[in-house]
């Protein structure tokens, strides 16, 4: 009974937090725009009613629900990684070499196959970060980051060097991939991919990672507070290699799926800054995988609105992003939230201080 | 090359249509990164916005920014929008995403900068011989630095090159600019190095300081974006020289910018354009743009004439006109 | 005698609906030592956070020196010269103890601060109130006593003539909380006005003047010390009897379960000996209480046997098993049970629920689950069954542990740590801070927990607690063990104690055993 | 290389890729000692690069246009510290969201005012000067040593000097420490927990602007879309990788520009054939092993020290 009515107070703030950052999203537009309906159609409106737009949307949370994932899993084990990004390419990379190289193979060994070896690739870059902090207390922060240029860097190295398609022209990538890892849309004439399935996937498999097996219940703890797990006897140390090894497997599907979904075959500098949404992502859902899917909706949403309406519209792209900026500081306002909430909650408790 | 005079390159519907006055051409150029890059993109839009002035078409430049994720959706969105006669796109990364699109949407009219696409019936391309121009570019560099009458050359005969990223087309420009400095001197060495990004103006000054000082370089080519303005302010400081890119920057350092190597994205969509307006533009093949179709080439504007000693153009028109011939071939 | 404060009907209502205060009237009068007490959770902190500006009431006036006043920050309550000791340190730990105390009102020379002047003056107060402590160390490296003459210190440093004191005594030695008395005491003769809040009924009886009761957020009454008793004061707090003094029946010892032998160790930052040569047995079925005062091996005596700490010499056998190298968990598995001396963070995962916190370490065990998963089922149910059988008053299993109040904080440790019937029960300071009624339910619990066939090694800086439960008492002093007796009607309290001050040692202390 | 070290051409290389990335890190220092992680310094260094320069060329002032800088990145921090401490808006998100405002506010701005997107390269530029002590000067080691560099990277060295005092000497930095290591001590002692939160974003915004400053008007005389590439966050990480403290950040700045300065005169090198991929790795393999060696050093003297007694 108790739980429910917070999830109902939750929602009851994300809505008016929802409500306050669009009035600030019409009011920025009428200063700037001389068609401002017509912007607001194509920021707000269309990318839902428009079947193309609402599918590419879906299609554009693939990588976020994934990054956000990665992160939501070593926050909630107290890691502070933002390594996200780096993980993100080197599973890109070696599910690509998979999905390019591997050859005669049916869709159903070939798609896990290349998603063994994204998770592989990514799991091992973030066990680096994740031994240096486990043994050594080596910040992860510092790491993380170095280590997200050190697998970008490599990856266009290999791109470059050793894994070009002659057929690249002016910027590298491998070779498309196989047919049979390739991601197809799930119904024609509606661009979502089977990626998107695969995100859904991820975030429900995360979601009981966390909350519903031990190795969460350790994981959460770890994070909550380690004192108190290492005098239940939960190991400290693996929780935190751990932690970041499931991150970097998830940022590594992630990369995985942009490969044999949206883009077809492994890029030069394909992402810019994925992981690093990610972050906001989950921070915006409160590291919740369920919540992820949510906020991994809202900032594609955005991200497709704002082309939309630079499309659409007279309001020129770094407005766009201006707009989308607000919107994640007005939503991700707790401030918000807790005035809503708050005004419940007194409203109760004073009415029973006077009777 | 096939520059279609001939007016049976006629085909599609809509043409007939924009002969009269009273709907004006709509034209949408989707840029798959931002503006601002000192190369395709704004060259590109630059054609466009003489689109708009010129002959009244309305324009849409959309920029789909950095994340590769949206390019197709991008692009996608502009074609499925219907409200474009032509769509302009451009660079390698995008091509299969047009041929793509171009299959589904066969009503619809692209026009394709920088890679040959070949074979669709609603698909103009428009290549540039850059190599041919960077060649160009290394020939003079070499003149330069081996020219007695300008101030800033050394005896030394090395010449630098600065890229932005190591990727092929970046390294396109480098080796054409090699070949052409060989050609002029065997001994001259080139020194290159690149930023690590289009955006990072204060590496690209270091990288150009660098090579001035220590390794007594006195020209260099920058196809770097931003980075090679940072290297202009180095050579300005210098007092040495330094070679433009993509679209004329002499003007960016009267003096020290000799001259720049040209790829005329922005010309040669204009020149398109306004071919389709008047019936004559043919689709289903590309074109490469070389010197004589103003494609690519130097920049010789007052600046050039007026800093760059006379034996030196001379033999760059020399030059010019032997890679034009065949004379040269480039590996 | 004038009120020199005045609270009037105070509510307060935090902003996740808890109604902490429920129309509190309370008053002090000039010169006196005023105990609140109540149990855990009736708002006497809140109260106290509200008159220190802390928190602003929901509701109620503040009247001092009969003017009536608003307090909205700390800042108001410092210029009406009020000061407060709460009840949970209020130190930066990476600053020297001078630092701490000119915190916010430092001396300057110039722009810059004067640490010179903020030794001296320190080191003044020091003398003056003869609150010792060295004025240049770091606060993080001192003991929890030191800690609290600190904060006093920066209470009078601002020249507070009302001073708060929430629970100042609950980490305190017997010794120091003497001192502590006769500084107050001290103060008081001077002109100062004391408010104190404290779960131990002796304190009240023995330093107050009057005392208020509170229950639920409410005023019960305000008594006079000169005129009651400690019966009637739990009676009034709790709402029924409460037994002072634990019922237990004699200790029927059996196997041998904990073994220690000529166990050592030393600090591992100073390297001085911490442990020396310590050697006892706890058998199934009695309560060995190790007395001492704090800092003389207990806490490295305890993190030796449950695994926390390694490095040490000397052999620790449970059911004659050496514990050394063994992990935690392992320990943990064979059956030993450990309340942690500190519930807040090693005992308690506050912003983890109620059912979590009691699943610790038996998570994997088949009732929580099978294979990989966790039985949400089972995990709730278990809850509720511990909630229902200590008492633990919480909203539900899914509350977080953090917004119970320390005495029910406590049970969960408590339950979680009986219930999976420990072969051997590590306690240690298992009632500190924890109001009477639980305190009483705290030990009916190990002693019930004894009869059923437990070793418990209990560790106390609270020698009636001590005395009360333990079959057999061991001392530490100095890492020493300077007395194993048996805990007969004639042991004394003084007797202990001179053994607690390193005045006495037990020569028989093997024979003993 | 061993030439240009020996000639100190290589000293003043490094002394000038310094200062963005030391004032970015003391920026990030002030801001985090008072308890506010600053993930924004990026975008604060982006809008005061532009700010400083296109102020100062309109005024003709590099003073005036250093000062519009700093302005400019305080009132961004401004609206970062309303919406973490005023909204609650997570701190991090709070941050990344300042990235991106000022990576797009400053091209808006820029394609408003001066019609590009791109850059922005005023026609006479001001420039932050270099300082050329006489005498000195003409000293042959000791002169290439102290003269000729920019007074941004004698600001950037007197920046350590005022944070060090800052937060060791005077009652603000004890306040601002305390706020960040126990804010509930501080306001038990009538300190302002919010008010000294503002400050240290406003430190932030301080230091990350002249840092921006630097970029725009001292190391080149433009203003480009995205020229910080991520120096912010490598502020960050040097602000942990320097123990939070300003000696430490110096060291660790220090590093990072020596390994910069590395990687420039890789790059150069005739023929040279290492892939500059491979080149461009070298600032952050150099970190992260020197933190990996520092880090197990240390973890190795803890467990020595536990050994050992
Ligand atoms: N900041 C807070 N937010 C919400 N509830 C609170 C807060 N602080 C205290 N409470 C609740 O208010 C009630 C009264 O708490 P208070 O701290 O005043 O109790 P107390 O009498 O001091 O108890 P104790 O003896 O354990 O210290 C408790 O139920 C507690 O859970
Ligand atoms: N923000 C909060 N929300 C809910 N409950 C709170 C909050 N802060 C404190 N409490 C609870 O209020 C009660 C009183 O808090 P306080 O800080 O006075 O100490 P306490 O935990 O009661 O101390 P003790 O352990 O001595 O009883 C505690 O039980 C604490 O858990
Ligand atoms: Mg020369
Ligand atoms: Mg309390």
């Amino acid at each position: 009974m108790r739980p429910r009515k917070a999830v109902f107070l939750d929602l009851f703030g994300l809505a008016g937090a929802v409500a306050a950052s669009l009035v600030i999203g019409i009011i920025v537009i009428f200063c700037v725009s001389s068609e401002p309906l017509a912007a607001m159609n194509a920021f707000f409106v269309e990318p839902l009613t428009n079947a193309f737009n609402f599918g590419s949307i879906l299609n554009r949370m693939v990588p976020l629900v994934f990054t956000g994932l990665a992160i939501a899993v070593v926050f909630q084990s107290g890691v502070f990684s933002m390594g996200a990004e780096g993980q993100l390419y080197i599973g890109a990379l070696t599910g690509a070499v998979a999905a390019v190289y591997m050859k005669g193979l049916s869709a159903w060994m070939h798609i896990p196959l290349v998603l063994v070896c994204a998770i592989l690739g990514g799991g091992l870059f973030a066990f680096l970060p994740g031994i240096l902090k486990a043994r050594f207390k080596a910040d992860e922060i510092v790491s993380t980051l170095m280590f997200n240029y050190i697998g970008i860097f490599f990856v266009s190295y290999l791109l470059n060097n050793v894994i070009k398609d002659a057929n690249s022209g002016g910027f590298a990538r491998t070779p498309y991939v196989q047919d049979s890892a390739r991601l197809h849309q799930i119904v024609q004439g509606f661009p979502t991919l089977y990626s998107f399935v695969f995100a859904l996937a991820a975030a429900a498999v995360v979601y009981i990672l966390l909350f519903k097996t031990r190795t969460g219940y350790e994981l959460r703890l770890v994070g909550k507070n380690p004192l108190f797990a290492e005098y239940g006897g939960i190991h400290i140390r693996k929780a935190i290699v751990l932690s970041m090894v499931i991150s970097g497997a998830l940022a590594g599907l992630g990369g995985a799926m942009e490969v044999i979904g949206q883009q077809g075959a492994l890029n030069d500098h394909f992402s810019t800054g994925l992981g690093f949404d990610g972050i906001i992502i989950s921070l915006l859902a409160r590291n919740h995988p369920i919540g992820i899917l949510v906020s991994a909706f809202f900032y594609a949403y955005l991200t497709v609105g704002g082309q939309n309406m630079q499309a659409g519209s007279d309001v020129p792209r770094d407005l766009a992003v201006i707009i989308q900026s607000l919107l994640v500081l007005f939503v991700s306002s707790q401030a918000l939230f807790a005035y809503l909430n708050s005004r419940k909650a007194v409203r109760k408790g004073g009415a029973e201080v006077a009777s | 090359a096939g520059c279609g005079s001939n007016k049976s390159g006629q085909s599609g519907s809509s043409q007939t249509d924009i002969g009269g006055s009273e709907a004006p051409l709509s034209v949408g150029l989707y840029i798959n990164g931002n503006l601002g890059d000192q190369g395709f993109f704004d060259s590109a839009n630059a054609g466009v916005q003489r689109m708009d002035k010129e002959f009244g078409a309305k324009i849409k430049v959309v920029e789909g920014g950095s994340n590769q994720t949206d390019w197709a959706v991008g692009l996608e969105s502009m074609v499925s929008s219907g409200k474009y006669d032509i769509v302009i796109a451009g660079t390698s990364q995008m091509s299969d995403i047009t041929i793509n699109l171009a299959k589904r949407y066969p009503n619809q009219k692209f026009i394709f900068f920088d890679v040959a696409i070949e074979g669709l019936p609603n698909v103009y391309s428009v290549i540039y011989d850059q190599k041919e121009g960077s060649f160009l570019a290394g020939a003079f560099a070499a003149l330069v630095t081996k020219s007695t009458e300008l101030k800033g050359s050394n005896p030394d005969k090395t010449i630098g090159f600065i890229g932005g990223m190591d990727i092929p087309i970046i390294n396109e420009f480098r080796s054409g600019y090699e070949q052409g400095a060989q050609y002029i001197d065997r001994d001259i060495k080139v020194i290159s190095s690149f930023v690590g990004s289009f955006s990072d103006a204060p590496k690209g000054k270091e990288l150009g300081l660098a090579q001035f000082k220590q390794q007594k370089v006195d020209v260099i080519f920058a196809a770097a974006g931003a980075g090679g303005l940072g290297m202009f302010e180095a050579a300005k400081e210098l007092g040495t020289y330094a070679i433009g890119c993509n679209v004329n920057q002499n003007e960016v350092q009267p003096g020290t910018v000799l001259t720049s190597m040209l790829k005329n994205v922005s010309d040669s969509l204009f020149r398109a354009v306004d071919r389709y307006k008047k019936g004559e533009l043919q689709f289903g093949v590309s074109e490469q743009l070389g010197f004589a179709e103003g494609g690519v080439g130097l920049a010789k504007d007052d600046l050039y004439s007026k800093n760059v000693p006379q034996t030196i153009r001379d033999q760059v028109e020399e030059i010019q006109k032997k890679l034009e011939s065949g004379e040269i071939t480039l590996k | 005698m004038s009120d020199l404060l005045e609270m009037r009907n105070i509510h307060k209502v935090y902003s996740n609906g808890t109604r902490a205060n429920r129309g509190v009237s309370f008053s002090v009068r000039h010169g006196e030592i005023h105990a609140l007490v109540g149990e855990n959770g009736a708002g006497k902190s809140t109260l106290m956070k509200i008159l220190f500006g802390l928190e602003t009431p929901s509701e109620g006036e503040i009247f001092y020196k009969g003017e009536k006043i608003e307090m909205r920050t700390p800042k108001d309550a410092i210029r009406y010269e009020i000061g407060m000791v709460h009840q949970h340190f209020m130190l930066v730990p990476s600053f020297t103890v001078a630092q701490n105390i000119v915190l916010g009102s430092e001396p300057r020379k110039g722009a810059l601060s004067d640490h010179k002047a903020a030794l001296l003056e320190t080191d003044r107060l020091i003398r003056e109130y003869g609150l010792k402590v060295d004025s240049s160390a770091t606060v993080a490296r001192l003991s929890v006593g030191l800690k609290q003459r600190v904060e006093i210190l920066k209470v009078l440093y601002r020249g507070a003539r009302l001073i708060i004191l929430d629970e100042p005594t609950a980490v305190l030695t017997p010794q120091e909380t003497d001192e502590l008395f006769h500084s107050l005491r001290k103060l008081v003769d001077t002109g100062y006005t004391i408010i104190f809040i404290t779960h131990k009924l002796n304190e009240v009886m023995s330093i107050s003047d009057r005392i208020t009761v509170l229950r639920a957020g409410q005023t019960v009454t305000t008594l006079n010390t000169a005129k009651t008793n400690k019966e009637e004061i739990s009676r009034l707090m709790v709402g029924r009897e409460v037994l002072l003094r634990v019922q237990k029946t004699p200790a029927r010892a059996k196997e041998t379960v904990l073994r220690i032998n000529g166990l050592s160790d030393e600090d591992s930052y100073s390297g001085q000996p911490v442990l020396r040569n310590v050697s006892l047995e706890v058998k199934s079925g009695e309560i060995l209480g190790i007395a001492g005062v704090e800092g003389n091996g207990q806490t490295e005596l305890i993190e030796a046997i449950t695994g926390f700490g390694k490095g040490y010499r000397g052999s620790i056998l449970f059911q004659d098993k050496p514990l050394a190298g063994e992990s935690i968990r392992a320990i943990r598995a064979m059956g030993i049970g450990h309340i942690p001396e500190d519930r807040q963070t090693r005992g308690a995962c506050l912003t983890a629920s109620v059912k979590e916190n009691l699943i610790l370490d038996q998570y994997r065990e088949k009732a929580f689950g099978r294979i990989w998963f966790l039985n949400e089922r089972q995990i709730r149910r278990h809850a509720r069954e511990l909630i229902e059988r200590f008492d633990i008053r919480t909203e539900s299993e899914d509350t977080p542990a953090g917004s119970l109040s320390g005495g029910n904080i406590q049970k969960i440790v408590v339950a979680r740590e009986l219930h999976k019937k420990p072969k051997l029960l590590i306690a240690a300071q298992p009632t500190r801070g924890v109001d009477i009624g639980s305190i009483e339910f705290i030990h009916k619990e190990i002693v019930r927990a004894r009869d059923e066939g437990a070793a418990v090694l209990l560790v106390s800086a609270e020698l009636t607690e001590i005395m009360s439960l333990s079959d057999r008492i061991g001392v530490l002093y100095n890492g020493e063990l300077t007395a194993l007796l048996n805990n007969t009607d004639d042991l004394t309290e003084e007797e202990i104690g001179y053994y607690m001050l390193g005045v006495k040692k037990d020569e028989r202390k093997a024979v003993a055993t | 290389m061993w030439e240009q070290i020996v000639n100190l051409s290589f000293f003043a290389v490094l002394l000038r890729l310094l200062p963005p990335i030391l004032l970015g890190a003391l920026g990030g220092l002030l801001t985090d000692r008072g308890g506010v992680i600053n993930i924004g310094i990026e975008g604060l260094m982006l809008v005061s690069a532009f700010t400083s320069i296109s102020v100062g060329s309109a005024s003709g002032s590099w003073v005036a246009g250093v000062l519009a800088g700093m302005l400019a990145s305080v009132l961004v921090s401004l609206l970062m510290a309303f919406f973490t401490l005023q909204m609650k808006v997570d701190v991090i998100v709070a941050g990344f969201a300042v990235n991106i405002f000022g990576g797009a506010a400053t091209v808006l701005l820029m394609s408003i005012l001066y019609h590009s997107h791109g850059q922005y390269m005023p026609a006479d530029p001001v420039r932050i000067p270099n300082v050329v002590i006489p005498f000195i000067e003409d000293i042959p080691v000791l002169g290439q040593l102290l003269s000729g560099h920019n007074v941004m990277v004698w600001l950037s060295f007197l920046a350590v000097l005022f944070c060090y005092v800052l937060l060791n000497h005077t009652p603000y930095g004890f306040h601002l420490r305390a706020v960040g290591e126990e804010p509930s001590a501080a306001r038990s002692l009538g300190i302002d927990v919010q008010r000294i939160q503002y400050s240290a974003l406003i430190w932030g915004g301080v230091f990350s602007g002249l840092a921006g400053a630097y970029l725009s008007t001292g190391m080149t005389s433009m203003f480009v879309r995205e020229m910080t590439a991520g120096t912010g966050f490598l502020a960050l990480a040097v602000v942990i990788f320097g123990n939070k403290n300003p000696v430490g950040i110096l060291f660790g700045s220090l590093l990072f520009a020596l390994a910069q300065t590395l990687v420039n005169t890789v790059e150069t090198t005739p023929d040279n054939k290492v892939p500059s991929q491979l080149i461009a790795m070298i600032p952050y393999i150099v970190t992260v092993a020197v933190l990996s060696v520092y880090a197990v050093r240390k973890a190795s003297t803890r467990r020595r020290k536990a050994a050992a007694v």
